[in-house]
């Protein structure tokens, strides 16, 4: 079971890598501004997946769920953008 | 039906869900690589503040739903209320915030002060945040609506069995999860330029 | 039923005999297979099936060799699909508007027809291709040719018909209610006689489309930032097509139809360097016509 | 008895409501189809106007795609047997399988209305911008409609998923299951994981039209090819999800005619999840000649041909299953043998139609209408009827006429071939698809190709009325007609309630059965 103090660990590292992510968004990052930014979402998801929903200790199927998930929209983004890339 | 099947039954869903989503994210990646100044631009005309509140309060009404799958029976009413209370206040700044672009005249189909002339790399930009933060409330309202049943069940004393509390707390962690990419797509864009 | 009207047209023939070889091949194999099997090993009483249930060796077997005559068909087809992609050195540049159920196009020297392609035999003749509307498609069965029509966007394609002749042009994409209706005729005369249809009705400069565009960038004064001499407010367009120009970014594009299109209708989306951006997009007030005319104009200037 | 119906939790009755809402699309949908081939008659508008058969041509993709191919055999027979097969009493979720059966009543009763009120003349692909700046026909209603009943699917697929895995009977391993339900298992991961894209793209359309938005519009500075992209990403893996039942359909037809497992079973099962999976891949062989850029295109055109893979693997491995079998000619078997033949030339041209340079002259034409028919009318519907005549015995209790249904398939072979292979020479003459009128010179072809749908029409008519004369008067049937392993045929036909008298022990795999003695009837 997931202790209550981990839960309010996760909320206030989520909170923290909001605070993060705006800041991070007041510095030009260029191109690279899109990238941070993802990886900042993807780490709040991540915590957010593992902890609130009980991913880490679930010994179901539903992790192989998740992968497939988000695996799909990668194959639907790349092809599509071979095809942009390289019109 | 154990709690595996139920988690393993919501979780199908969820990733059904989310390829939904990505195909809006997909139009917003094709579109942004198309009109990458007008979309700088365009984000310009966004309330940052109001979509960091939003994001703050979206994660507590989170985090309390989190609490509320682990607690005992009269706090987890409190925990569910307050997650509820913070939905309504999400999704009324939402609408506050829609107003506000519809009353500077760049709200997509109708607005209601002068119209700002963008061109239409912007428009696009208001009509895709329109699109993506819409279908996102519109799942927050369906999620207040789950929520709402399960606490009337409670107010009536049928206690919900916890697999539905299980599945209502996984949706709203997702809805949660949307929002977290929402936010810096459309909100943290032009900040910088 | 075989066209060899042109090099496209005839390696399509080769390619389509092999796949009908392949086709007739292995499907009477299943057929036959299917009948002799049935045939011979009908059921005579109550006995069960007998026979092998598994053997990986086959498994193999007919699972690499169909690949490899896939893969043979897949490289044989793209080496022909990418014939269309080859620049080839094009003596004819006609433009073609594809209208909602008519095609309409423009000669060089400003001659114009309806739902008729003149093109010279023996020599390649540039298509390039925009859509008034909705998506179109060109589609010229005699020489195995098929391009879809986009609106807003310039497609290119190279014709190269061999022999004289009269061939239907359809359209083949789905485009509303007269979609069938939507056809034309390509007329290959050979290179003599196009000569003498080219300037057999030419018509006065004034009413040529370049001469249309003459007027347009009059009426809407592009001449008071985009004349001779500095204006620095914007370069100078006489004979500016072809050249190769550096844009705000850094960025070096050669001023084709498509930059000219796009600058336009959204100029601030490629900008000249050293140039303000100064100039209103004009999204939605040319039809293609007129955009075709401005670009005709600027291409061949005021010199005929 | 309305009510013990309507508000059913029982995975059989929810199965026949699906049969009785199928049965009246499939209907629909060949009416629109017969209007279409008795106008095509001439070359020249005698019967309906061009802006009309614009609407039929519409109305038969979306009712026949959406309202019969998709659900008919996951939805009616995967409902009724999945739960037989694996030895359960129902699915895991059968408040959700009748949820599912309203969402897919309702969707369809709105495109319905939108195809009363007028219909809609975009074709069923809604290409934009046609579809969404210059049709004055219902298509956002239309497009709601479809929205709605995809719901159902994603709803039928979490069920199949989850039944599969969790309620699988004592004993029944993986290596046990039949192939029925390893194809449903296949098929339902693309319910779910493409659907949802059918239903985003169907918004945007919605809203593109409504608000005047511009993501597919160029003078708006959207692309069509970005519409193209998102649904055919849904499309082709929609038509997986209509053949892959119909294979799992055939396996268990082959094997049961042939009182023997099927060859290579463990093949058969990686090839049904190959094709799931890579089929997301392929999409763009739909748009060679549609501005895509060619490097994409080699790119698709590679990847077409590694999904027809294990297609022609499963192929042979039905005809390696005939090979020393005891096969005999019930009707099922008939619609079984016509499916491997047909499906075999449906996915050779499917080949022909993925290589690039062929693509490019018959993209858009007869060809491919030719060859998707094939796949669909000679594989998936031949499949159906063969499902239904296979476990009519033990759905109804009743025995079909033999030798009636054994006419019925002959006719509907006959009928299917004169109709449809005519048009892969009118494709390959350069006939363009969605022609409301064609060049002269064609005009025998398409007489020959209604005089085959007639054919088809009787093919598909005379079934109905003697199964459902059948479902009164047939003999009895008795628990297994057809002497089948597999544990359907263990219990009582029609099967009670909670399906089996007592708790089903699984010892041997579905085909294993026939290698020991026979069962009693």
């Amino acid at each position: 079971m997931i202790s209550s103090r981990s839960l309010h660990l996760t909320f206030a590292a989520c909170l923290l890598l909001l605070l993060l992510t705006t800041a991070v968004a007041f510095v030009d990052l260029g191109a690279w501004g899109l990238v941070v930014n993802l990886t900042i979402s993807g780490m709040k998801a991540l915590l957010i997946g593992m902890i609130f929903m009980e991913l880490k200790g679930d010994k179901g199927l539903s992790f192989f769920v998740v992968v497939l998930s988000f695996l799909w929209p990668l194959v639907l983004f790349g092809f599509t953008f071979a095809d942009y890339l390289s019109r | 039906m154990t709690r595996k099947e139920a988690r393993f039954g919501m979780w199908l869903f969820l990733s059904s869900e989310l390829v939904f989503f990505s195909g809006f994210f997909l139009l917003y990646a094709v579109l942004r690589f198309r009109f990458m100044e007008d979309f700088q631009q365009a984000s310009k005309h966004m309330y940052v503040f109001l979509g960091f509140l939003n994001t703050v309060i979206l994660l507590t009404s989170s985090w309390l739903m989190a609490l509320a799958l682990h607690s005992t029976r009269r706090k987890k009413i409190f925990f569910l209320g307050g997650t509820f209370f913070l939905g309504l206040l999400f999704l009324g700044l939402k609408f506050y915030e829609y107003f506000l672009h519809a009353k500077e005249g760049i709200f997509p189909g109708f607005s209601v002060g002068i119209s700002e002339k963008l061109n239409s790399g912007q428009e696009l930009f208001m009509n895709l945040y329109v699109l993506g933060t819409g279908l996102h409330a519109l799942h927050m309202i369906f999620g207040l609506i789950a929520l709402a049943s399960l606490l009337t069940l409670f107010y009536f004393h049928r206690d919900p069995t916890p697999d539905a509390l299980e599945r209502m707390g996984l949706y709203w962690h997702f809805v949660d999860l949307v929002w977290l990419f929402l936010f810096p797509l459309f909100y943290l864009l032009g900040v910088s330029k | 039923m075989f066209s060899d009207l042109s090099a496209y047209a005839i390696g399509f023939e080769k390619l389509s005999l092999f796949l009908l070889g392949v086709g007739v091949f292995f499907s009477s194999l299943i057929f036959i297979l299917m009948i002799v099997f049935c045939l011979r090993y009908r059921r005579k009483g109550e006995e069960r099936g007998g026979g092998p249930t598994e053997n990986l060796r086959l498994e193999i077997l007919w699972g690499t060799v169909p690949f490899l005559i896939m893969i043979l068909i897949f490289v044989w087809g793209a080496r022909l699909y990418m014939q269309l992609f080859q620049a080839e050195d094009h003596q004819q540049n006609v433009s073609v508007l594809a209208k909602r159920w008519m095609w309409k196009f423009y000669y060089p020297g400003g001659k114009e027809e309806v739902n008729r392609l003149y093109v010279p035999a023996g020599e390649t003749t540039q298509l390039m291709m925009i859509s008034q509307d909705v998506i179109h498609s060109f589609f010229v069965p005699d020489l195995r040719m098929k391009k879809d029509v986009l609106p807003g966007r310039y497609i290119r394609l190279n014709l190269h018909p061999l022999k004289p002749g009269n061939y239907p042009i359809r359209c083949a994409e789905y485009c509303g209610t007269d979609h069938s209706q939507m056809g034309a005729r390509l007329i290959v005369l050979p290179p003599k006689k196009f000569e003498e249809w080219l300037k057999s009705s030419a018509q006065p400069a004034e009413e040529m489309i370049s001469g249309r565009g003459r007027r347009l960038f009059e009426k809407h004064q592009c001449a008071s930032c985009h004349r001779e001499g500095d204006t620095h407010l914007g370069p100078d367009l006489h004979g500016i097509f072809g050249k190769e120009i550096s844009l705000e970014g850094g960025k070096k594009v050669v001023v084709d139809e498509d930059y000219l299109r796009t600058s336009i209708l959204a100029p601030e989306a490629q900008i000249h360097q050293g140039y303000p951006s100064a100039m209103p997009p004009y999204q939605g007030q040319f039809t293609e016509e007129e955009l075709l005319s401005l670009i005709k104009y600027l291409k061949e200037g005021d010199h005929d | 008895m309305i009510k013990s119906w309507l508000l059913t939790r029982d995975h059989k009755k929810i199965a026949w409501l699906y049969l009785g809402t199928i049965t009246c699309f499939f209907a629909i949908g060949g009416l629109a189809a017969t209007l279409m081939r008795l106008e095509l008659l001439t070359p020249t508008e005698w019967l309906v106007t061009s802006d009309t058969y614009n609407r039929l041509f519409t109305l038969h993709g979306i009712i026949m795609v959406w309202f019969f191919l998709i659900p008919s055999i996951p939805n009616f027979f995967g409902n009724y047997l999945i739960p037989l097969m694996i030895g359960a009493d129902d699915v895991l979720f059968p408040r959700l399988n009748l949820i599912s059966w309203y969402v897919f009543v309702f969707g369809g009763a709105v495109t319905f209305y939108a195809l009363l009120r007028g219909g809609v003349d975009t074709g069923w692909t809604f290409y934009p911008p046609y579809s969404t700046h210059f049709s004055r026909s219902f298509v956002a209603l239309a497009a709601s409609g479809v929205l709605i009943s995809g719901f159902s699917s994603i709803f039928t697929g979490i069920n199949f998923i989850v039944t599969i895995h969790y309620k699988r009977a004592e004993g029944m391993t993986w290596g046990r299951l039949p192939l029925f339900v390893w194809t449903h298992y296949a098929t339902s991961l693309v319910m779910l994981l493409a659907t949802p894209i059918l239903a985003a793209v169907l918004v945007m359309i919605c809203t593109e039209r409504i608000f005047n938005i511009g993501f597919f519009d160029t003078t708006l500075g959207g692309d069509p090819i970005l519409f193209q992209h998102l649904f055919w990403f849904y499309s082709h893996p929609a038509v997986y999800i209509m053949i892959l039942p119909g294979m799992g359909v055939v396996s268990e037809i082959v094997a049961t005619f042939c009182r023997k497992p099927i060859f290579g079973y463990w093949f058969v099962v990686w090839s049904s999840l190959a094709i799931a999976l890579v089929g997301f891949l392929v999409w763009g062989h739909h748009m060679f000649v549609s501005g895509q850029s060619p490097y994409a295109s080699l790119i698709f055109s590679f990847l077409s041909m590694a999904v027809a893979v294990p297609s022609a693997i499963k192929v042979f491995n039905w005809l390696a299953t005939l090979y020393k079998g005891a096969i005999s000619f019930e009707a099922p078997m008939l619609y079984g043998l016509g499916f491997i033949g047909l499906f075999t030339i449906g996915g050779l041209t499917g080949v022909f139609v993925a290589a690039l340079g062929f693509d490019v002259h018959v993209h858009d034409t007869y060809f491919v209408v030719a060859h998707f028919h094939y796949i669909m009318v000679g594989g998936a519907v031949m499949a159906y009827m063969g499902a239904l005549h296979l476990w009519w015995p033990k759905m109804t209790g009743r025995m079909y006429p033999e030798n009636q249904a054994r006419l019925a398939a002959v006719v509907l072979f006959l009928g299917f071939n004169v109709t449809f292979f005519p048009q892969f020479i009118l494709g390959i003459l350069g006939n363009p698809r969605r022609y409301h009128t064609y060049p002269p010179e064609f005009a025998w072809l398409h007489q020959i190709s209604t005089l085959g749908a007639v054919l088809l029409a009787v093919g598909y008519i005379y079934p109905l009325y003697y199964l459902s004369r059948s479902f009164f008067k047939g003999e009895k049937a008795g628990k297994n007609p057809w002497q089948a392993g597999g544990l359907e045929w263990t219990t009582s036909s029609p099967p009670p309630e909670k399906n089996f008298e007592e708790p089903v022990e699984v010892v041997a795999g579905p085909y294993a059965l026939h290698a020991r003695k026979g069962i009693s009837p």
